[in-house]
């Protein structure tokens, strides 16, 4: 078993690897920005090492100071997280070629799914239900044209190279087209210095249902059912739950087949969810995270299954703890993402936390690296903690998470805790009705 | 005669950071016709960590001879005496250029900005660590051998 | 002269605490020329609750007319004005002994040692509250009818 | 479904039935004494009514002030939770005779088991394994010798009214019965008023397992498991855990069966536990607890029921949610104590607690009103924290705790924190090899 594994990551996510780490027995290094001095996660490591400046380009994203830092504190093994370099291949294959294990798929993998127009022809070949598009990049105005006619209106052009909503323009019909193309391969080269765009059709009103994989490399794969991240701002998600309102257990088993017969073919090792946008009772691809999810615990909860513990074996060579068939749905659970924003303006809001308080008690669980006296730096993205609830059914879970919501304090900053707090109480929510576009809505409603 | 008032930014600042440490709202001193009151409601201090704007070079694979950093002597070092030199990478050092060399610099001696000072090796990569100013070695702080973090205090040079 | 004013930061820490231990929210110290004042505010009352030693007398079932509550003069009255007279016990409050009767006491009424003042009804048992003084009723605060917990303040004896 | 239930408790236990019933709909009134103005549940409760001033004798045990409260407040149920009146008959009757719901078992199994050698008598009819003793209580040292000739040395002597140690004495041999005899009588007189004793064997090393029980008074009778809280200084419970490392899958289903028959032939009703020794592979009957257990939450951290959701809805004439076959045992849990006392000396340690940071992350739940400025008041107990951890095995498990218990902060007064690392580490702890006397040895061994 490693002995020591460096966490390339910051903030709760970098925490979470480090309780998995310690409840193995593996000693950790914690690498940080000067920004991060005083994180939780630095505090509790075994070691840690700072590698740069605020900046995350000059720290988390610094490929030769965390490899040297690797070197330097003998760690066996390199935990990228989730975001910063979770999803570079380069880093994959430079952490291996200096003989350090990397907790996370193979390098070929992570590229092949880090390129949209790939990943979806792979999905194809995979057996994965796509969404009707283009085959490849689109460039002129009368391909766009040509493959509009085969896909139909309305669509959407996306940057090959994007995420995060940057690069994507939606055409309603074909007099919108030249206009969106235009501005989404515009916005394609400003992001990521690549304007090639893939087209494909717009689904009105569709969910966000994603299905986590679970693999040893060594042909055990298994899924762990779904996760409904259909509530989202800016394609970022605000709340998930596991299991959907939206399934029933015959499409949850389909789709779960497909998925792991699809994984299966390709050889995929370690974590890696595969993103799908449900409608009208069909999957259609979106894209696979070849990487641990930051919604990783709803799963967890209504499974049992530690999934960074299993990534951990893994990627030691060690096989899967559990079979399909091992693996059972027990109760609801949501997570609520909570961000030192303002909860309506959604201002960031770093600064200093004076109070914290967390909410305790049966089937709640916070992944947080705040304190009182903690200070959020202003550099990084505004997740400061996760509310996980769990309970029998989703009525209980809901009825839970209020409760907890109630509990938890957080003086000196704005968080979103409010509009969770709303959301808890909303009826569209709590029948379950809501699809990716409800919350933008939702949020639209209370600015009237 | 109407002397100007005269602002004392220093004990402002004092009070603002006993403020910060007491939880208090309000101070407020007097003495001899002098009065400073400082106070603050509810809002909460902004850390003043300033959002640094990411700078334009990128930090990829390191050259062999680093530019003189200047954020190394910006950041990280507020306990650090002055004309400290702070290692502007994560790796080892190397104070000689060779095992068994004499070494780039020693205590009280005099280097030119642009001098090597040491070798920080990254990644099996050499990189020279050039003196930031002229001026005379006071204090090395490091072994040969040694791995060190990104700010870490290296050598001072006043 | 303009010599520089001495911030005692000691001495802020120091009434820091006691703002603290006190519950206050604000104090200020004046002597020969030198004021200090600190405040806080918004922050939550500290429970002063004395360690009262346990009373030798149970409060097993009520006797119908209470012993005049040293207690109640004690405890949770912090924010009293002197001369109030608290509940000894939660119940209903009657300002008179039957319903539409006159009421045991007005505001102005001279009162004497153990007169009754009201009727706490607890369990169903009529609870007579005597005077724990005699002098003048400036106050009543609680209405006929009105639920009190313990401690709570019913009228003002001065 | 109730609608307003008064919480006649204090400390943790009330916050814990404050989350059930917010869980549940259900409005709550936090009842107090002056000292606990500021306790966590008063501030979460809806309604909360002073009752009295610090001395437990003149608030949470003045049934007067309870039940006035619950009047005035229109709560229609309370719920003493665990100590002060949550095993008072009179209490209980009293409260059903104000038409208010006693929110727990019938007066008169409350009685019958408060009363140790009735107690004794009824477990012998209701088919419970006892141990051998005195058919009653023990007067004259001529009787006191009659027995010990039946049922053998060494023999304990115990005050029928006792509890928590007082009134206990051993007899290694019959030279030693005349005085023991006599301090027993002297304690219990002093300490209960009543100096009635009785006679058993004592038992050299065995553990202490207890099983717990769920009744809706409708004759649907569950158990759920046994806990083993054989971890014990001066009788007073130190960590728990499920299931017991002694106990295999028959015995424990073998005494789960024992324990529902003996309660389905009483027709008891709300949550229970029936406390035994066990001392090789034999079970006898200590003590019923006719009420929630402190460690409640590692059974339910290894059932998924959630006991006190369970409780009022039996009291509110509602059934059980669950049947014995639905019960299943998963993983294995442990709950550490943390007491507001120093982890050698135990000298009790209440103020203000200036810093207060709880373990999060996958399998961690803490239950405690603690928070950061909170003062510890001296009047009462001082237990002011639970931290339970539930893990996919026992190894698992106890790597989780050490690494939660590495996390968790109480600063500005002496907590048992301490001493529960120390255990989590301790080769006999880890090993499961432990009986009832073995934690005052290990303590007694740290002192040389």
């Amino acid at each position: 078993m490693f002995e020591k594994i460096l966490i390339a990551n910051r903030g709760e996510i970098a925490l979470r690897i480090h309780r998995a780490c310690r409840e193995m027995g593996i000693k950790t290094v914690a690498v940080h920005s000067t920004a991060d001095e005083e994180a939780m996660h630095v505090r509790l490591a075994d070691e840690s090492v700072c590698i740069g400046p605020p900046s995350s380009r000059e720290s988390y994203l610094n490929i030769p100071a965390i490899i040297s830092a690797a070197t330097i504190t003998g760690a066996d093994a390199i935990h990228p997280g989730v975001g910063f370099l979770s999803e570079n291949a380069t880093f994959a294959a430079m952490v291996e070629e200096h003989n350090i294990a990397f907790i996370g798929p193979k390098p070929e993998h992570i590229a092949l799914m880090g390129d949209k127009v790939a990943a979806k022809e792979a999905a194809r070949t995979l057996g994965l239900p796509v969404v009707p598009g283009s085959q490849g990049a689109v460039t002129t105005e009368n391909e766009a044209k040509a493959v509009a006619a085969e896909i139909g209106f309305p669509l959407l052009i996306k940057a090959a190279a994007g995420g995060g909503g940057r690069g994507m323009k939606i055409a309603q019909n074909e007099s919108e087209l030249p206009q969106a193309l235009a501005m989404a391969r515009n916005e394609a080269r400003a992001a990521f210095n690549n304007d090639q765009v893939y087209m494909e059709r717009y689904l009105a009103g569709p969910r966000h249902i994603e299905v986590q994989i679970l693999a040893d490399g060594q042909g055990n794969i298994v899924h762990l059912g779904e996760r409904d991240c259909s509530l989202q701002r800016r394609h970022q998600k605000v709340l998930e739950e596991a299991p959907s309102p939206a399934l029933n257990e015959t499409q949850r088993r389909a789709i779960g087949k497909t998925a792991v017969t699809a994984m299966k073919k390709l050889g995929y090792r370690s974590v890696g969810t595969i993103e799908f946008l449900f409608e009208d009772g069909e999957f259609y691809f979106i894209e696979m995270n070849t990487r641990l999810q930051v919604e990783h615990p709803i799963t967890e909860a209504i499974t049992g299954v530690d999934l960074v513990r299993e990534q951990i074996r893994a990627a030691d060579g060690g096989i899967l703890s559990v079979k399909q068939r091992d693996i059972t749905f027990s109760g609801h659970a949501i997570e609520c993402r909570i961000n030192a924003e303002h909860w309506r303006t959604f201002v960031p809001s770093p600064g200093k936390v004076r109070g914290y308080h967390v909410p305790g008690g049966m089937g709640v669980r916070v992944d947080s690296g705040l304190y009182a006296g903690y200070s959020v730096p202003p550099h990084y993205d505004s997740l400061i903690a996760k509310l996980i609830v769990h309970g029998i059914t989703r009525e209980d879970c809901l009825m839970r998470l209020r409760r907890a919501l109630e509990e938890y304090v957080v003086d000196g900053i704005e968080t979103t805790i409010p509009l969770h707090q709303r959301l808890a109480s909303t009826q569209a929510f709590m029948n379950g009705n809501y699809n990716i576009h409800w919350l933008e809505g939702y949020l639209a409603d209370l600015d009237d | 005669m109407g002397s100007k008032l005269d602002i004392d930014e220093k004990q402002v600042k004092r009070l603002a950071v006993l403020l910060d440490e007491t939880g208090l709202t309000e101070i407020e001193v007097e003495e001899a016709g002098r009065r400073i009151k400082v106070a603050r409601q509810g809002a909460p201090p902004i850390a003043h960590a300033p959002v640094a704007a990411a700078p334009a070079v990128p930090a990829a694979a390191p050259a062999n001879t680093l530019a003189p950093s200047p954020q190394s002597s910006q950041t990280n070092d507020q306990g650090n005496a002055p004309g400290t030199v702070t290692s502007p990478m994560v790796g080892t050092i190397y104070t000689a250029p060779d095992p068994g060399a004499a070494a780039f610099v020693s205590v009280g001696d005099t280097v030119s900005e642009g001098q090597t000072l040491l070798i920080i090796e990254a990644m099996k990569v050499m990189n020279n660590l050039p003196s930031p100013r002229a001026g005379k070695v006071t204090e090395i702080l490091v072994r040969d051998g040694q791995p060190v973090e990104y700010g870490e205090a290296l050598m001072v040079i006043v």
